[in-house]
């Protein structure tokens, strides 16, 4: 079983016309003493069985239908209309390849044009790309922008961006002679958590080729900008903004007006539920200037022979397949599809609903803070945030979470020493408009229980 | 087909589309909690209708030609059918609403399958160590060659080079630079496979690695392959493959055997995830134990009957992505593979060669054939014949779009003058192929007499051939907003 | 668009489809277990792979055109958005995975979900009474009817008659036939309503009821219903009222508060289930109080906290479907219901009436408007300026297709002459209904001075016009198997 | 909140362009003492909402994934391969309309003209319509069919039949002069339960205008129809066969090469989940001699004006919209989108699959047979049998299935009371392809538990 429709009345006409005796006779140019293994792969299992032997795999995981749940940390819970879904199982978008063919792919480039238009409409950036991997990957891909345009080998990234984020691009960079410094961003001060940003305008020189800060940071907090923005501009740094959540952006100002040069971000909450991480859908937009220094593909408007409308991917001599090794990335396959999705839920909710959700999620976190605080919980958190708290765990946030799910049934968040060590006492907590009343009631008794 | 209005034009003042679940909570007030400055005032978002952008993105889906629509031979993409099982399987609530952060305890199932998955394709291509992180294939290549070089470091070494055969694939030698290592071009011997001596004198005590493509990007099998491996390694570099045609291979070959380091596995390819408009993907990393020490982390272990995350090593060359991949696609990978059995992975391997060479045997009397000899799941033809009489290979292409058929893929490998490059699949049935090479007879005669109709493909799609100069020139890359938006 | 061969023509002798569940169990061999009589030799089914299943359907999909498509102004048929949360509803497994005979104990779900529902729909329609077990809107008249007839038998009345307007639908007198009552035809008075003259002479002793279509098939609301009424109810009569175009009186009115004595609701035209090329629909019958008793059973009824079926009834009508009735589509309609609540509901109603009025207020200049005064959700013009051209409404339908939009209910009502009846529904946006006028006066300006481009319409669709003569006179309604099949 | 797009802008210019000053002038024609009622109906949930309320009411549910069960009665759990519901969740199939502009609607009518094609390949009879709306009134219309055609009073029908299919039948001619006769067709002796065709012969007259048989019956048996079709053709009466299980046709002669006239049945389990018992889709098929008389649609083949292949509505003049009174039935809406779940269903299992099914459901019901009788249950059915059998308990049907779900948590059958009093103490037990041996070995332990 294989899908594969020829039967062997097929097979045996089609050896007479290559001319060969048998399939065996195509296979030759393989070393004979490497031919036909056996392979170690279990036998054939029909639709129904191996839907059942997954859904077993499944009833194996958590859910957040299972257990209340506070995790975000880079990915959220968010609102999809049902429309997304339906419109990603049709199978003239899913089963599609990459639009090389313009003329038999308009559906996808035009998609591709506007999700980029909403990318930018969001960011307040000039050019988006059609998407990189995920949020970390892009966050790599822009470090390499930077020093190509740059020419300057240091790099300093707050603490306070998603730790994962940075790992990846310490391995992006890792082979290159890039000098990565992660500078603390927050103080620990008691139970409490502060920003402070002189650290890293401290850390930007003339051998800064950017610097990267994100909005709200890992931590939940929002910060202001401005003097990491100037100290970046003084030197001739470049400032890259990795966004939190993209629905705060439903909410929050506009990197783009905030003096951002390259945008980045995680985009799959718009799209779907979690999936264990992926996939995901890197965002990547930029100031006009760079344009032509962008990763991954890019759609563009133009015209057909007859001057209708019509779209196309564009400026691929920055690309792999044109430019081989001179190429601004290797990317080729990007995440199209989660992008697609995240542009049908983007045009779904539209200019309204999007800043519901945002405003929604901001209120859900705030009652899920005072809940907490209410049964005593310290909310170390000392600074404006969106829809995620760091709230205290004397006894350690690793310790306190166990207890929280063993015998309080909520998954009540992440444990922040994934940032720092010293941060290991403390957990956060997010929510979004998808967080109900039931569930905060759920994590403040828990918490109550677990003291 | 009508033009199709930008989901902006849809839009009205006032409109509204999907409503947002019912607030939970008392609303907090934004501004009482987050300084004015932090506040955005424009939000500058269409405001369609529900049903507007339902139909908006139905009528967009209409111009798209898909697999599920008819055959789609891009050389080197694998365009198979995209399992419906897969799509509901990789639905199921608890392999789908599942958080990348919630605790090993928590997602057993999911870490077991991933582990099974990297089992199965650690028999599949023979190799011990398989990582299931990388997102597609070309992070793969980034990540095989990151994992060479911390070899290389762990022994001392310091090699920065990497050779490249002039017919791989464009991401090969831009991965090379991404790794830091300078790109040496190795041409092509005449009969598409590598020319040893060549190999022999470029193997300088510089190079780390030689990326293959196994079959070749001709869509051939390397004969001497146990010879290049020999060199190379006698050189102290390492081979890695890519595995992009690992399709031609199920079953009749571990690569592994032949001594290969490393290879990359595209899962959207050989393991029929589907392509998505371009993504996403999945590509999994395989390679000999010596180099398992530096493959990304975290990497999932077994623990008895449990499964975890290996914390943080030394060794490895780090993450590569946020998370533990294209886990969806990882879902519908293992599915598919459950779904074959061994005997179906050979089976796919065997009609793929089989259709490929079917096509080869059937077209090469209307079109060049560049390297005649038996070829793995896919056949380089050359528009040489027809360039002769005015028409080029992208007439070709463009011509096989108005008889509804996607054209291959064109002009790759570069080193082919004029290429058609043409995979079908093993899922194209005989009769799919009998269409195909009808059409492509024909085409070959209109080239003859006929060659208008070639140079003005196509007039049967959506639009007709684009300006991608004025594109390039002037990149109009966004709606640009109107005032007052 | 190309020809789509059958199904059939993509067999081919040993091609394997889908593959069944492995076997569970030891196989029986049939022939030990039945007669070798009752088991056949032959089953001339096709053999097609999966994928060209899957093209195949695909393919004949995109030949469809459909609401999500574009504007489907069908007059009589409310072709509004089927909203798509209603299929994620609908297909919840609690909601999609229970069995017809399961105890009630292990329903109750489902029980409450038909037993809010029938009181959702009697809150709407003001009836005390209401039973979703009818099918479609057809058989609810059934239901309507053959309660009537049960009423009149408890009352000791034989009544053989049921009146008719000419301008109703054609199930209205089919249902009256099927009951067994004799048919009278009412003709329709100048101003598009009842005639009440005629209306009493026809109302003697033998009338069991009138069947009233409100608003009528006119897009009319009968301005003298309660004149209509009185009589009716005055000559021993009851009240049956067609509610296929309840969409218009959402919220605006509730029949039942008019004196009407039975109603069908069509779920699939004002709750928005989908129409599915045809069906399946659920058709609710609402009735006053003295015709509950005759429901059809069992019904759904709560006791306490309990949901339950009640057992036979010795005054029902007896059951109508094997089960009750076409559940998934309960599900939709009373998601639809929930989704809306009161003022969405009046809303649907308020713009479908002005979206309506918008069409005929926008052409009557050009075309003829049989019945000039505010109309209800629908509309109907007639051809009749145009058929002095010699182009038929035939021809101006065809055209529409052209235009990328579905024709408008043509030739119905039947007592208008070349009628164009025109339903746009709320969901249709402003920008949809001028563009609909656009294209409905460039097809106006074309009679004129273009006929035959009307008379040659569609020209853009997958087929011309169709023999539809030899299709009746030598019916091929099935593929005849060849020999050896 | 309604879906209805427009805003008050373009509400205030439509009315501007329609001439009137509110939406309230609109409505002037409804009585004013009855205008504008306050409906009693909750506020808007948007989807989120509503679907966790509906997932909610979902949750009161037993399914099938949460007991095993044995249910069957006419309606059967099979395997419906996952492309179907893909293809059914295609917009272009379920919203559209019934297909009377055949231009727009080629989709539709082909997969009809192909539906039509396998039910009669499947029955073996000449016509298939194209569908009513399920099985039972499938029945009563092929019952009406032969009193029009005969003019004959009386139907015999065995008590073997779908009882809500007899009851069904029972409502549509009970306004009309049509005598049912429900015959005996099967007789209990002890604790077995045997057929018996003889009272249905003797009651066939010259009156009879039809005879009315299922196969496999309702009590699961299969039996040599010919002395009935014989009495029948003696008679002059015709001959209607209701089909169990259309799986069932898979193994089973065709019921055209039985001498059927008419063939009726269920066809829901082969296009998706029981949903409760709707929508399903009557199956209603013919020899060709009847096809004027066919009530409902059907597809026809034709050519377009320059002679290119192409379907349409075909013999419109049965129906209502044409015919009006004299229609050969009031049906309008059918059961579309059902019918093309099963085309689809059978394209993908092909001879081979619907076999194999078929084969599979055989094996699995006789096996579970046996583990019952080996934990001592008595097998009442005395006859041969394809995927349904009847059980003996002692202490009554309607106890013992409650102590098995109750105590054996398994929905083990159906209790045949409903066919006749007498048989109250049977319990119908079906099993398919999609029964597992871990819910066989549920059955025998819960009936062993609950002896
Ligand atoms: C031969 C070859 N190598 C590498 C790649 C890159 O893989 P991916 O697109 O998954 O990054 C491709 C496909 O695009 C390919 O065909
Ligand atoms: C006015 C009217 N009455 C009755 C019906 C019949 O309803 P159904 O098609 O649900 O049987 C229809 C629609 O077809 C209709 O438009």
């Amino acid at each position: 079983m294989s899908y594969a429709p020829n039967t062997d009345a097929d097979r045996a006409a089609m050896l007479r016309a290559v001319g060969v005796e048998s399939i065996d006779d195509l296979f030759v140019d393989i070393p004979v003493r490497h031919r036909d293994p056996t392979l170690d792969v279990p036998p054939a299992l029909p639709e129904t069985d191996v839907i059942r032997h997954l859904q077993a795999l499944g009833a194996r995981n958590v859910t957040s239908e299972s257990l209340p749940s506070f995790l975000g940390a880079g990915f959220y819970r968010h609102f999809v209309p049902a429309l997304v879904d339906q419109q990603l199982l049709r199978s003239e978008w899913y089963t599609a390849y990459t639009p090389y063919q313009p003329e038999m792919a308009q559906g996808t480039l035009q998609a591709m044009y506007e999700f980029q238009s909403l990318v930018c409409d969001l960011t307040g950036m000039d050019v988006s790309n059609a998407s990189l991997y995920d949020g970390a990957s892009a966050l790599a891909e822009a470090v390499l922008l930077c020093r190509g345009l740059t020419r300057r080998p240091r790099v300093v990234i707050a603490d306070s961006v998603h730790p994962a984020y940075r790992s990846v691009t310490a391995t992006y960079t890792s082979a290159l002679d890039v000098d990565l410094q992660v500078v603390p961003a927050a103080i620990r001060d008691g139970t409490s958590l502060r920003p402070d940003v002189q650290p890293m305008v401290e850390a930007i020189d003339d051998q800064t080729s950017c610097v990267v800060i994100q909005r709200p940071d890992f931590l939940g907090m929002v910060i202001d900008p401005d003097p990491v923005v100037e100290a970046a501009r003084e030197h001739g740094a470049r400032v890259v903004v990795v966004v939190g959540d993209p629905v705060s952006l439903g909410l929050l100002a506009a990197p783009g007006d905030l003096g951002a040069d390259i945008v980045v971000g995680e985009l799959r909450s718009l799209a779907g539920p979690p999936a264990y991480g992926g996939p995901g859908a890197g965002m990547f937009a930029v100031r006009s200037q760079l344009i032509r220094r962008v990763p991954g593909r890019i759609a563009g408007r133009t015209v057909d022979l007859d001057g209708k409308n019509a779209f196309v991917l564009t400026l691929q001599t920055r690309e792999q397949h044109i430019r081989r090794e001179r190429a601004t990335s290797n990317i080729t396959t990007n995440q199209a599809l989660v992008t697609l999705g995240a542009t049908i839920t983007l045009s779904a909710l539209g200019r309204r609903g999007l800043r519901e959700i945002a405003q929604q999620s901001l209120s859900a976190a705030h009652r899920a803070a005072e809940a907490l605080a209410d049964v005593g919980a310290v909310i170390a958190t000392d600074a404006p945030y969106f829809n995620e708290f760091a709230v205290h765990a004397p006894e350690g946030a690793a310790a306190r979470l166990d207890r929280l799910r063993r015998d309080g049934s909520v998954l009540a968040g992440v444990d922040l020493g994934c940032v720092a060590p010293e941060f290991d006492d403390l957990i956060l907590v997010a929510a979004t408009e998808l967080t109900t009343t039931e569930d905060v009631e759920a994590l403040a008794s828990a918490w109550a229980r677990t003291q | 087909m009508t033009d199709e209005p930008l989901i902006y034009d849809l839009s009205s003042a006032g409109r509204r589309g999907v409503r947002p679940p019912l607030p939970q909570f008392e609303p907090v007030d934004p501004s009482t909690v987050l300084p004015a400055s932090e506040l955005r005032s424009e939000l500058p978002l269409p405001e369609a209708s529900e049903i507007d952008v339902m139909r908006h993105f139905l009528r967009l889906s209409h111009k798209n030609h898909s697999v599920d629509t008819d055959m789609y031979p891009l050389g080197s993409c694998t365009m198979k059918y995209n399992p419906k099982v897969n799509e509901v399987t990789a639905r199921i609530p608890g392999l789908a609403d599942i958080h990348p952060s919630q605790p090993t305890e928590t997602a057993q199932g999911a870490l077991e399958l991933i582990f099974e998955l990297e089992a199965l394709l650690a028999a599949i291509t023979g190799f011990p160590a398989v990582s299931t992180q990388p997102a597609a294939g070309s992070q793969g290549e980034l990540c095989g060659l990151l994992s060479i070089l911390a070899w290389h470091e762990s022994r001392g070494e310091t090699r920065t080079q990497v050779l490249v055969p002039d017919s791989a694939h464009g991401t090969n030698p831009a991965t090379g630079t991404m790794s830091g290592l300078e790109v040496i071009s190795l041409p092509t011997a005449d009969d598409g496979g590598i020319d040893l001596q060549n190999l022999e004198e470029s193997l300088g005590p510089g190079v780390a690695a030689i990326m293959l493509t196994l079959p070749s990007t001709l869509g051939l099998f390397e004969r001497r392959i146990l010879e290049v491996i020999e060199l190379v390694h006698a050189a102290g570099a390492q081979v890695y493959c890519d595995g992009a045609n690992m399709n031609a291979m199920l079953g009749r070959v571990r690569p592994a055997d032949l001594g290969i380091d490393v290879m990359h596995l595209n899962l959207h390819k050989t393991f029929s995830t589907p392509h998505g408009g371009g993504g996403p993907g999945a590509g999994a990393l395989a390679v000999q134990a010596h180099l398992e020490p530096f493959l990304p982390e975290p990497r999932v272990v077994r623990n008895g009957d449990a499964f975890a995350l290996a914390g943080s090593s030394a060794t490895s060359i780090g993450r590569v992505h946020s998370h533990l991949g294209n886990f969806g696609n990882l879902v519908r990978a293992y599915t598919y593979i459950r779904s074959l059995g061994a005997e179906g992975l050979r089976e796919a391997a065997d009609d793929a060669v089989l259709n490929a060479n079917y096509l080869r045997a059937s077209l090469s009397d209307d079109y060049d054939l560049p390297y005649d000899r038996i070829c793995m799941h896919e056949v380089v033809l050359a528009g040489t014949r027809q360039r002769r009489l005015g028409v080029r290979t992208l007439d070709i292409a463009k011509r096989l779009i108005d008889y509804g058929i996607h054209p291959p893929t064109i002009y790759f490998p570069i080193i082919v003058d004029e290429a058609l490059m043409i995979e079908p699949t093993e899922t194209e049935s005989r009769e799919s192929l009998d269409n195909f090479i009808d059409v492509m007879r024909r085409i070959a005669r209109e080239a003859e007499s006929e060659p208008d109709k070639l140079h003005d493909a196509p007039v049967n799609a959506p639009v007709r051939r684009l300006d991608e100069v004025t594109a390039n020139r002037r990149p109009n890359v966004r709606r640009v907003p109107e005032s007052g938006d």
